[in-house]
């Protein structure tokens, strides 16, 4: 079973979206939440039996699908996607689990569980066009999920996410199928297999344009700067679930690519581009970050703040390092957990006033206390509080970076000074302060249901803050692989100082110190 | 001498009757002029020692087609003056100028594979309906089998559209019409 | 000894997370009592662990787990104890165990009694870990730590706009600080390849200089927001609107001077770069007689505290700044207690006065508060230096370390702030405790503290007292480990008698100007009107020279308006307008061309023929071309082409 | 004197003729059973017909097996002429044909349907286009052309409402003046070649090395014209809106493929060669025709009401997207064309007998024309099953993967890249992210708006008030062969290649 | 002055550009139907032509079908219009946009 894992992973919850057609409306959202459980536990299996030791490809499975066009059904984990696909079952499931009673659940409920499908889909996928279906069919379920329980502009914003994400990934499909060709041309066979392509080395005129295509497409999925703005609306708009997966997960697909396509793909053109990219992650970090000052609505602000975060997470993988990639590699997935949970947070309150207008609150600290700890707990987080998971990430993405840059790295450091500002008084126009509007007064507490998605996510936010370790080990092997590749394939000699050699030294080195 | 006399005669004839045809607003001189065009084109085929081709023009033209379309103007009551609303004449006029200026030019200059050999080149001593059916017959057998079914499919097609069949429209009628209507036939019959 | 690291670091937390379980219950008195008796254990293990470095010189260090660990980077939770970091946790667990017993009584009232003292306690753990860490990693652990719970602290009665809008300032501005000290770690990262103390300090010797300028820089720049030096320090004014216990422990005695412990802990840095020293030293000097100044008219007795603590800050990092290390920590721990001292008795005083702060509005209130009035006179004259208190016996020698140095204008600015401080601090005992009795007409009616905040707050009363003569010389051995062994000693004994006598006596002067002049039966509520008030320097001193004003005016509120700007009119009028703009370009292409298809057969056909005639004039144009191409060219050279 | 013919039968090759010479028979007998007894159920018909087409299926098959065996087969004097690209279009055709004629079977009845002659017009129409694939004889593409397109205006008035004979009237007009064109350019090549065979015609312009390229050039504008007609190019195009919106959506969709896909056989043959002389004139045209097919086609498709017209203008879209294909002319872009439009053909098929399905006859106020796109508010409420399906075939004709046109498009787009027009990929690409809204349009109607009051009382029925089982197997089939197209994918693919590389394109 | 196969070209040439004049001005759909006559009419001309000069019969082949179409055409043109006329009694094109945009 263990060989078919991944592909049980995938189809698993695909087939339990179309068995549950069949399900009573009544009980479906106890079975959504049983398939998503089942979905989870199935992926803490895949974590229990994942090799830690090893830094290449686990569980593979490989089927032809298209072999005379190079397209085969490849799929595997490294220590880079086993969290993130992880995190995906586990949002789903605390996703389902703390459902807000809505009309046609039942359709929400299948909706999500495809939507599963096509997330994990992505993060195990080895074959760039299997990527790409998933990656693309990732865009309807979310379409969905927004345009029917969305807000008042659910249908803008929907549109506007399909359309953006759809333009920017087409563009990716060309590179993709530039880079098959190129592939084509060395060796005379079809392949889409990422790990075939690896071990292409292209020329560098050649690789800046491939890189420009496919950043187009994860920088709009990511969603840098300038091309951000159909997040706002999409967060803003969709209903709070949607809001979670879409910042737990969706957005990491961006980054994961980068990490997965662009770095070991084309080494050179990643330095090459490394200050432009640099450069708009400031500006995201920055600029984003005042966005969010100015918002009125507390889900934008949070949203923005995905977006600023997100620039973080672009820095340390452009750090083309080790520390700087396991940094934001694991950022991605402290990002998940935490605006994941401000995302639920922003819903629960949500759901008792149906406004997100901060202005209609104040004082919520008096009302709702253990709903302000939780706040505040997730808060600190984002803000980059040590201890927190965040801060691991922040901390080792800017570290990272700061081998490369200096002053780029004084000015992306402003995110923890400008995050500061957005979430403190965000959070004093809601919580702090006398209760000024009535229809407050009486707010209930957090419910039970909204505390079995919110006590975990503080557990893990805690939890990795304080021993990252699980998760950062398998991490480290796997990019210190990636980073190595990167080094070998280096063509340009700025890029081969650029690429630290990541010899066997080091990780004896660390084993060293951590029997120490 | 000949030729060329004859060639600028007929040439002005058709040119004239043809521009008859599309100017005039009377329907009538219309299809005269159309008529006379085409007898005056039949003419070119003689010329050109076309002998077949110019009997058919004459047959099928000016004896099947034109008897046709007068039929049909008559059914069509266009034997008035025909009110046409036209748009703008400078497009028309200046489109087909700009073509057969640009047509014309091209073909001003003698084409260059004069000395082409023929593929299925004409025999001396046969005449001309017989070389036709020789080739026809041949070469090009399946064309004009083809060609029959598409006068089936023709026939077939005005006798649908033009017959009772497209009287009712089934398509626009709901259930309950259709059933009235066809009691009304059985009705007929049975009576 | 692990075991009492163990205990001295997690009582603390387990405390915390004690008092949290009932955070939504309503005040238990033994949640307070729990709570100071583990600080009080933890206050035990420190002194076990001081006992043992006394007796051993042995350093405890131990590492509990990794924390991160990726690539080169090795972080784990380590932790030392040494004879730096044992006098921290000393003042630190002496001042909180203090400061809990005293909440207790302080917070009786209030109904968030349980949530204070759970922030309490995790500040006292974060503190904990910031001084034990062995590492510049878990020092920012502790650094952020204490931070978040400053502002919880500050923000402690959130009801309160100004006790939440000064919660935001300490942490935002603590924040850009600590983004200088981020800054400072990663140069120690990738200059020295590790964040331990002891690898870092080693490799330091073989970095270049200017590199080694930098890291202290950036570390001190972090150091510069915690300790409030200028131009980071309005926070701590504002700060006060936390409860007084916060006051106490954390703006006066413990978390503010991480600043100072930082520069002392990086000794073996800043004695390599003696310019950033000097630049340290000056800036120390400038923000003492700086925060000493604006403690001269404010007319908010805990105000005037936090700018007292302030301008005692600037002393240390002078004398940290010179390299006098072991001074600046000596002053660091006598400063710890006598100005927590004083921040309790003036908790005691707006507790009397129902959160009266304005010294005015008091007087005569030594006759109700005897024993406060006594606690805060002695710690004003241990502030002021007087001798035999604690003060003078550590800031007198930072006079002295000034002097030997020959850094005179330093030596001067000192000399002038000790009797400025003088000044301040009489000048609120004058008028709190002695005159006319201002506040009975407007309606309080003061009463003493319970007595056992007066009993808790007594050991802080005697260590101000002895702290000086009786523990100068031991700690100097014991520090001395460590820290660069100098003693600063006037080598002529008639100048040092002169400094010395000299000081005194401007010090004494300067107490009795302040008893004269506010003692007086003259003194009324300023209303405003008086000469002083409106005079330039008042103005100037009053409003902080302006700064708060300045920042509010010159950055706040650009941020926001700048904000506000991005957000309306760049992201939605420029980005994401050009990114409908593109998609309206189809739209609206598509709409309006859209009559081309009128519907009307004619018009079919025309654009038939049109799009045929097109074609075929871009065909003939390129047929006659390609078919006269040699008249063309040779047209076109002839016409020199 | 003329010497007389010996022919002996077996040079005559009449298997050639088997594939088209079964429909035509077809279309007799049915002819024939109308006037033995008239008043015969539809059903009859249809079942006749997609018997005959069984057997012109197996018929091709035979042709495939001989063609892979033995390459290109020449017939009935050379004019017949079975190679790779005239085996798979009458795939496609007659494939295509199998699956179109149930859609006759509808819950209602419908006028055209009602009457036995649509049946044996239909089985001519076959006919007419196999011939016109199965040749390079210009004459003998003509007149299967004008057969196919006579008996077509026809099956599109027979549906007996004004707007059908509009269309036909507006298409007949259209294509007689296409015809016009057609005849014109044989003429110019006829004139500048002596011959009329499309083979032949190459060989000796390549032999005199394409002299006076003007005169070429002209011939070429008008076969242009022609067809850009039948496929539809801008700005040749303005029949195809209205002949779609006129006609009913089963006959909508089936020329959405059908007379298109043999159009592109013969524009494929007619223009090839020439890209391959590498003419820059026609590959700067067809580059602009391509390009401005694809994009003005999608921003009109954006703009409409109607999701019948949407999907007109969209098919368009597809046209001008595979045009490109001849263009790039090379085999991996020319299989890319039949590949494409294979897997075109069943999602066109789904997304037209989806709308066959829920045809009204009498139209609520709300609805402007057949199919507007407020018909279809809230579909997911009131028939999930059927907004669902709907929706697939949308996200399909999008290229949304892994639906069955993604693969073609990839394909295609990867021909672009591999023929060295990086560009036009991109374009290519950008243009689905166009399509992308018109189609989510729909999508945004079916699933994210209110359902209209009538439609809830009534549960749904209007989406399936046509359907039979007849109708739901088609969708059936339309369904499996777009979500799982990539199953079949690789022996179609390498079936295709094959076929097009023997072929000789 | 010798009539060669230019001559005939043009004229050919003059007389498409006539029918085309008439398809893009004719309203009445049954005199537009003239226009198209003309046009296939013309091309025979040509085709005939270069049929004599090549001594080919090929060219003759192609206008013999070219007259079938052509009378094809008709027939189901006509019936086109027969039904029309039924229904609005007229056959003016510019009757028939009920379709558009």
């Amino acid at each position: 079973m263990l060989d078919h894992i991944l592909s049980i992973l995938i189809f698993f919850p695909a087939f339990a979206g179309v068995m549950g057609f069949m399900i009573n409306k009544e009980s479906m959202r106890a079975y959504g939440t049983a398939v998503a459980a089942i979905e989870f536990a199935l992926s803490l299996w895949l974590w229990f039996s994942f090799d830690n030791s090893v830094s290449g490809m686990q569980f593979m499975e490989h089927m032809a699908l298209i072999p005379s066009f190079g397209i085969n059904y490849i799929l595997g984990v490294d220590g880079i996607s086993l969290f993130i696909i992880i995190m995906a079952s586990f949002f789903t499931m605390i996703g389902i689990a703390s459902l807000s009673p809505a009309h046609s659940i039942k359709n929400m409920i299948i909706t999500l569980l495809f939507l599963q499908m096509t997330m994990i889909g992505v993060f195990a996928a080895l074959d760039a066009i299997v990527f790409y279906v998933f990656w693309e069919l990732s865009l309807v379920p979310m379409l969905y999920l927004i345009g029917a329980w969305g807000g008042p502009l659910r249908i803008y914003a929907s549109v506007k996410f399909f359309l953006y994400t759809f333009t920017g990934s087409l563009v990716m499909l060309v590179g993709m199928l530039f880079m098959a060709y190129f592939f084509y041309q060395a060796t005379g066979v079809w392949s889409f297999a990422i790990l075939d392509w690896y071990r292409l080395i292209l020329p560098e005129s050649f690789q800046l344009w491939l890189f420009a295509a496919f950043f187009f497409g994860f920088a709009i999925k990511v969603p840098m700067f300038p091309f951000h703005t159909w997040l706002p609306y999409a967060h803003g708009q969709a209903p709070t679930i949607g809001s979670v997966i879409l910042a737990a997960v969706l957005l990491k697909m961006g980054t994961y690519a980068f990490i997965r396509f662009s770095l070991p793909l084309f080494p050179d053109a990643s330095v090459f581009f490394m200050y432009p990219i640099a450069i708009l992650a400031i500006i995201m970090i920055i600029y984003t970050a005042m966005v969010a000052y100015a918002q009125k609505d507390i889900k934008q602000v949070v949203a923005y703040s995905s977006v600023s975060h997100m620039g973080v997470i672009i820095l340390g993988t452009f750090a083309l390092n080790v520390e700087g990639i396991s940094g934001s590699i694991f950022l991605m997935i402290a990002h998940g957990v935490v605006s994941g949970a401000l995302f639920l947070l922003v819903g629960v309150i949500y759901d008792r006033r149906h406004t997100k207008l901060m202005s209609e609150f104040g004082g919520l600290a008096h009302v709702m206390p253990r709903y302000a700890t939780i706040f505040g707990l997730m808060l600190m987080a984002s803000v980059g509080m040590p201890l927190t998971i965040n801060f691991v990430g922040e901390f080792l993405s800017l570290l990272g970076f700061y081998q490369q840059s200096h002053i780029l790295t004084l000015l992306a450091g402003i995110a923890i000074v400008v995050g500061a500002i957005y979430m403190l008084t965000a959070f004093k126009k809601i919580f702090f302060g006398e209760v000024t509007n009535e229809k407050n007064r009486n707010l209930p507490d957090v419910s039970k249901r909204e505390l079995l998605a919110l006590i975990p996510l503080s557990i893990i936010t805690v939890w990795l803050g304080i021993y990252p370790k699980p998760v950062l080990g398998p991490i480290n092997n796997s990019v210190e692989a990636v980073v190595q590749l990167m080094h070998n394939k280096a063509t340009s000699h700025e890029a081969k100082m650029r690429i630290p050699n990541v010899s066997g030294v080091v990780i004896s080195k660390t084993a060293m110190k951590e029997g120490h | 001498m000949f030729e060329a006399v004859a060639f600028y005669l007929f040439a002005f004839l058709t040119i004239t009757m043809f521009y008859i045809t599309v100017t005039t607003a009377q329907a009538l001189y219309a299809l005269s002029a159309l008529a006379a065009g085409m007898i005056f084109i039949s003419a070119f085929f003689f010329i050109l020692g076309a002998d077949f081709l110019g009997a058919v023009q004459i047959i099928v033209y000016t004896g099947a087609v034109m008897a046709l379309y007068a039929f049909g103007m008559m059914f069509f009551d266009t034997t008035r003056e025909v009110k046409e609303n036209h748009g703008n004449k400078y497009i028309v006029v200046g489109l087909s100028v700009v073509a057969a200026v640009m047509v014309v030019a091209i073909f001003s200059a003698p084409i260059i594979s004069t000395n082409m050999q023929a593929f299925y080149p004409m025999v001396e001593g046969a005449g001309n309906t017989e070389q036709v059916g020789m080739v026809l017959f041949t070469k090009y057998l399946v064309p004009f089998e083809v060609a029959a079914i598409m006068l089936l499919v023709a026939m077939v097609a005005g006798i649908v559209l033009a017959g009772k069949k497209m009287d009712l429209s089934l398509t626009l009628m709901n259930a309950e019409e259709i059933q009235a209507a066809e009691d009304e036939k059985n009705k007929k019959v049975l009576s | 000894m692990e075991k009492y690291l163990y205990i001295a670091l997690f009582a603390p937390l387990v405390s915390s997370l004690f008092a949290a379980l009932f955070t939504t219950t309503p005040k238990k008195k033994f949640v307070g009592i729990v709570a100071s008796l583990l600080i009080f254990t933890a206050f035990v293990s420190s002194s076990i662990l001081l006992t043992h470095i006394l007796g051993t010189g042995e350093i405890v260090h131990l590492e509990l787990m990794t924390w991160m660990a990726t690539g080169n980077l090795y972080i784990p939770f380590g932790f030392v104890v040494d004879q730096i970091s044992v006098t921290m946790m000393m003042v630190v667990t002496l001042v909180s165990t203090i400061v809990h017993i005293y909440a207790i009584g302080y917070m009786d009232h209030d109904s968030g009694f349980n949530r204070f003292f759970s922030y309490l306690s995790a500040f006292v753990f974060s503190m904990m870990i910031l001084v034990m860490s062995d590492n510049f990693a878990g020092l920012f652990i502790g650094w952020e730590g204490v931070g978040l719970c400053s502002w919880l602290l500050i923000g402690f009665w959130f009801h309160k706009e100004s006790a939440t809008w000064a919660a935001n300032e300490a942490f935002i501005m603590n924040r850009i600080a600590d983004l200088g000290m981020l800054i400072g770690i990663f140069l120690v990262y990738w200059n020295t390849g590790t964040l331990q103390y002891d690898g870092a300090f080693a490799a330091f010797a073989n970095l270049d200089h200017a590199t080694l300028t930098w890291i202290g820089i950036f570390l001190f720049i972090g150091a510069m927001g915690k300790s409030a030096q200028f131009p980071l320090h309005t926070w701590l004014a504002d700060a006060m609107e936390g409860p007084t216990p916060v006051s106490a422990l954390i703006h006066a005695a413990t978390m503010v001077t991480a600043g100072v412990y930082l520069v002392v802990r990086s000794n073996e840095l800043y004695a390599l770069i003696p310019n950033v020293g000097l630049f340290i030293a000056s800036l120390g000097a400038f923000v003492a007689i700086f925060a000493a100044t604006m403690a001269l008219v404010n007319r908010d007795i805990k105000r005037v505290i936090a700018y007292s603590t302030l301008s005692q800050l600037g002393y240390m990092f002078a004398a940290a700044g010179l390299g006098a290390y072991w001074v600046a920590l000596f002053h660091l721990m006598a400063h710890a207690f006598f100005k927590a001292l004083l921040f309790l008795g003036a908790g005691n005083v707006m507790h009397a006065m129902h959160d009266e702060l304005d010294p005015f509005k008091m007087g005569a209130l030594g006759k109700t508060m005897k024993g406060t009035m006594i606690m805060m006179t002695l710690a004003s004259v241990a502030l002021a230096g007087i001798f035999p208190l604690a003060g003078f016996f550590s800031k007198d020698l930072i006079l002295e370390v000034a002097f030997v140095d020959h850094h005179f204008i330093i030596y001067t600015v000192l000399l002038l702030t000790a009797g400025l401080t003088a000044f301040y601090s009489f000048r609120i005992i004058a008028l709190i405790f002695h005159g006319e009795d201002r506040h009975t007409a407007l309606g309080h009616h003061p009463h003493e503290a319970y007595k056992f905040m007066l009993i808790a707050m007594s050991p802080l009363l005697i260590l101000a007292i002895i702290a000086g003569f009786t523990m100068k010389m031991p700690y100097f051995e014991m520090v001395t480990e460590l820290l660069p062994a100098t003693e600063y000693h006037i080598h002529s004994h008639l100048t040092y008698w002169i400094m010395t006598i000299g000081t005194q006596a401007f010090v004494i002067l300067s107490i009795f100007f302040a008893y004269k002049k506010y003692m007086s039966s003259a003194i009324k509520i300023p209303d405003g009107t008086s000469k002083m008030e409106n005079s330039f320097a008042y103005k100037l001193l009053i409003n902080q020279y302006y700064i708060p004003y300045a920042y509010e005016e010159y950055l706040v509120k650009p941020y926001k308006e700048l904000s506000t700007v991005l957000w309306e009119k760049v992201d939605q009028k420029v980005v994401d307008a050009s990114v409908d703009g593109i998609a309206h370009i189809f739209y609206n292409t598509g709409k309006n061309t859209r009559h081309m298809q009128s519907g009307n057969l004619s018009t079919m056909l025309k654009w038939m023929v049109a799009g045929t005639v097109a074609l075929l004039s871009l065909a003939v144009v390129f047929g006659l071309a390609a078919r006269y191409s040699g008249e063309i060219t040779t047209i076109l050279s002839g016409l020199g082409v | 004197m003329l010497s007389p013919v010996n022919v002996s039968l077996e040079s005559l090759n009449l298997i050639t003729l088997a594939p088209m010479l079964i429909p035509v028979i077809g279309a007799l007998l049915i002819l024939v059973i109308d006037i033995i007894k008239g008043g015969l159920d539809k059903s009859l018909y249809v079942v006749l017909s997609i018997l005959f087409l069984a057997l012109d299926f197996g018929a091709l098959l035979e042709s495939a097996g001989v063609f892979s065996k033995e390459g290109i087969m020449l017939g009935v004097f050379d004019v017949m002429l079975i190679d790779g690209l005239a085996i798979i279009s009458q795939f496609i055709i007659v494939v295509t044909s199998m699956l179109f004629i149930p859609l006759a079977l509808t819950n209602k009845r419908f006028h055209e349907f009602s009457y036995p002659e649509f049946f044996a017009l239909f089985l001519f129409m076959i006919a007419g286009f196999q011939f016109m694939v199965a040749s390079d004889n210009l004459i003998l593409i003509f007149v299967g052309l004008e057969t196919a397109s006579l008996a077509l205006y026809t099956l599109i008035a027979m549906h007996n409402r004004d707007k059908s004979f509009e269309a036909a009237v507006k298409y007949f007009t259209m294509g007689a003046l296409a015809a016009g064109f057609y005849s014109f350019g044989s003429m110019v090549f006829y004139a500048l070649t002596g011959s009329i065979e499309i083979n032949q015609i190459a060989a000796v312009l390549e032999a005199n090395n394409y002299a006076d390229i003007g005169f070429v050039l002209v011939g070429v504008v008008m076969m242009l014209g022609s067809f850009g007609f039948k496929l539809s190019v801008v700005p040749f195009h303005t029949w195809t809106p209205d002949v779609y919106e006129g006609s009913s959506a089963a006959m909508a969709g089936y020329m959405s493929i059908v007379p298109k896909i043999a159009a592109f056989v013969v524009a494929m043959r007619l223009f090839e060669f020439l890209i391959h002389a590498h003419i820059v004139w026609l590959e700067v045209v067809l580059y602009a025709l391509v390009v401005i097919t694809m994009t003005a086609a999608n921003m009109w498709a954006i703009v409409q009401t109607d999701v019948k017209r949407m999907l007109a203008y969209s098919s368009i879209s597809h046209a001008g997207f595979v045009m490109a294909a001849i263009l790039i002319g090379t085999t991996q872009s020319n299989s890319a064309l039949f590949l494409y439009w294979i897997l075109f053909s069943f999602t066109n098929l789904g997304a037209f007998s989806m709308l066959w399905i829920s045809r009204q006859k009498e139209l609520p106020g709300y609805q402007k024309t057949d199919h507007s796109f407020e018909k279809f508010s809230g579909m997911i409420k009131t028939s999930p099953m059927a907004a669902i399906i709907m929706g697939l075939f949308m996200l399909s004709l999008a290229g949304l993967p892994p639906f069955a046109l993604f693969w073609g498009k990839i394909y295609m787009i990867s021909s672009a890249v591999t023929g060295g027009y990086t560009v036009l990929a991109l374009i290519m690409a950008l243009n689905s992210a166009i399509a992308g809204y018109y189609y989510l349009k729909l999508i945004v109607f079916m699933f994210m708006k209110d359902p209209i009051e009538s439609n809830v009382d009534n549960n749904g029925q209007l989406y399936v008030a046509n359907a039979t089982t007849a109708l739901k197997t088609i969708i059936g089939f339309a369904i499996i062969g777009t979500v799982f197209a990539f199953v079949a994918l690789d022996s179609l693919l390498e079936f295709v290649t094959a076929f097009v590389y023997n072929s000789g394109y | 002055m010798e009539i060669g196969l230019n001559h005939y070209l043009v004229l050919s040439t003059i007389l498409f550009c006539i029918g085309l004049i008439g398809v893009m001005r004719r309203k009445n759909l049954l005199m537009l139907f003239f226009a198209t006559e003309i046009l296939l009419n013309a091309v025979n001309v040509g085709f005939a032509a270069i049929s004599h000069y090549y001594g080919d019969l090929t060219g003759q082949m192609f206008a013999f079908f070219v007259i079938a179409i052509a009378a094809s055409e008709l027939a189901v043109g006509l019936g086109l219009l027969i039904v029309w006329h039924k229904r609005h009694g007229t056959i003016d094109l510019d009757t028939m946009s009920s379709m558009r945009g």
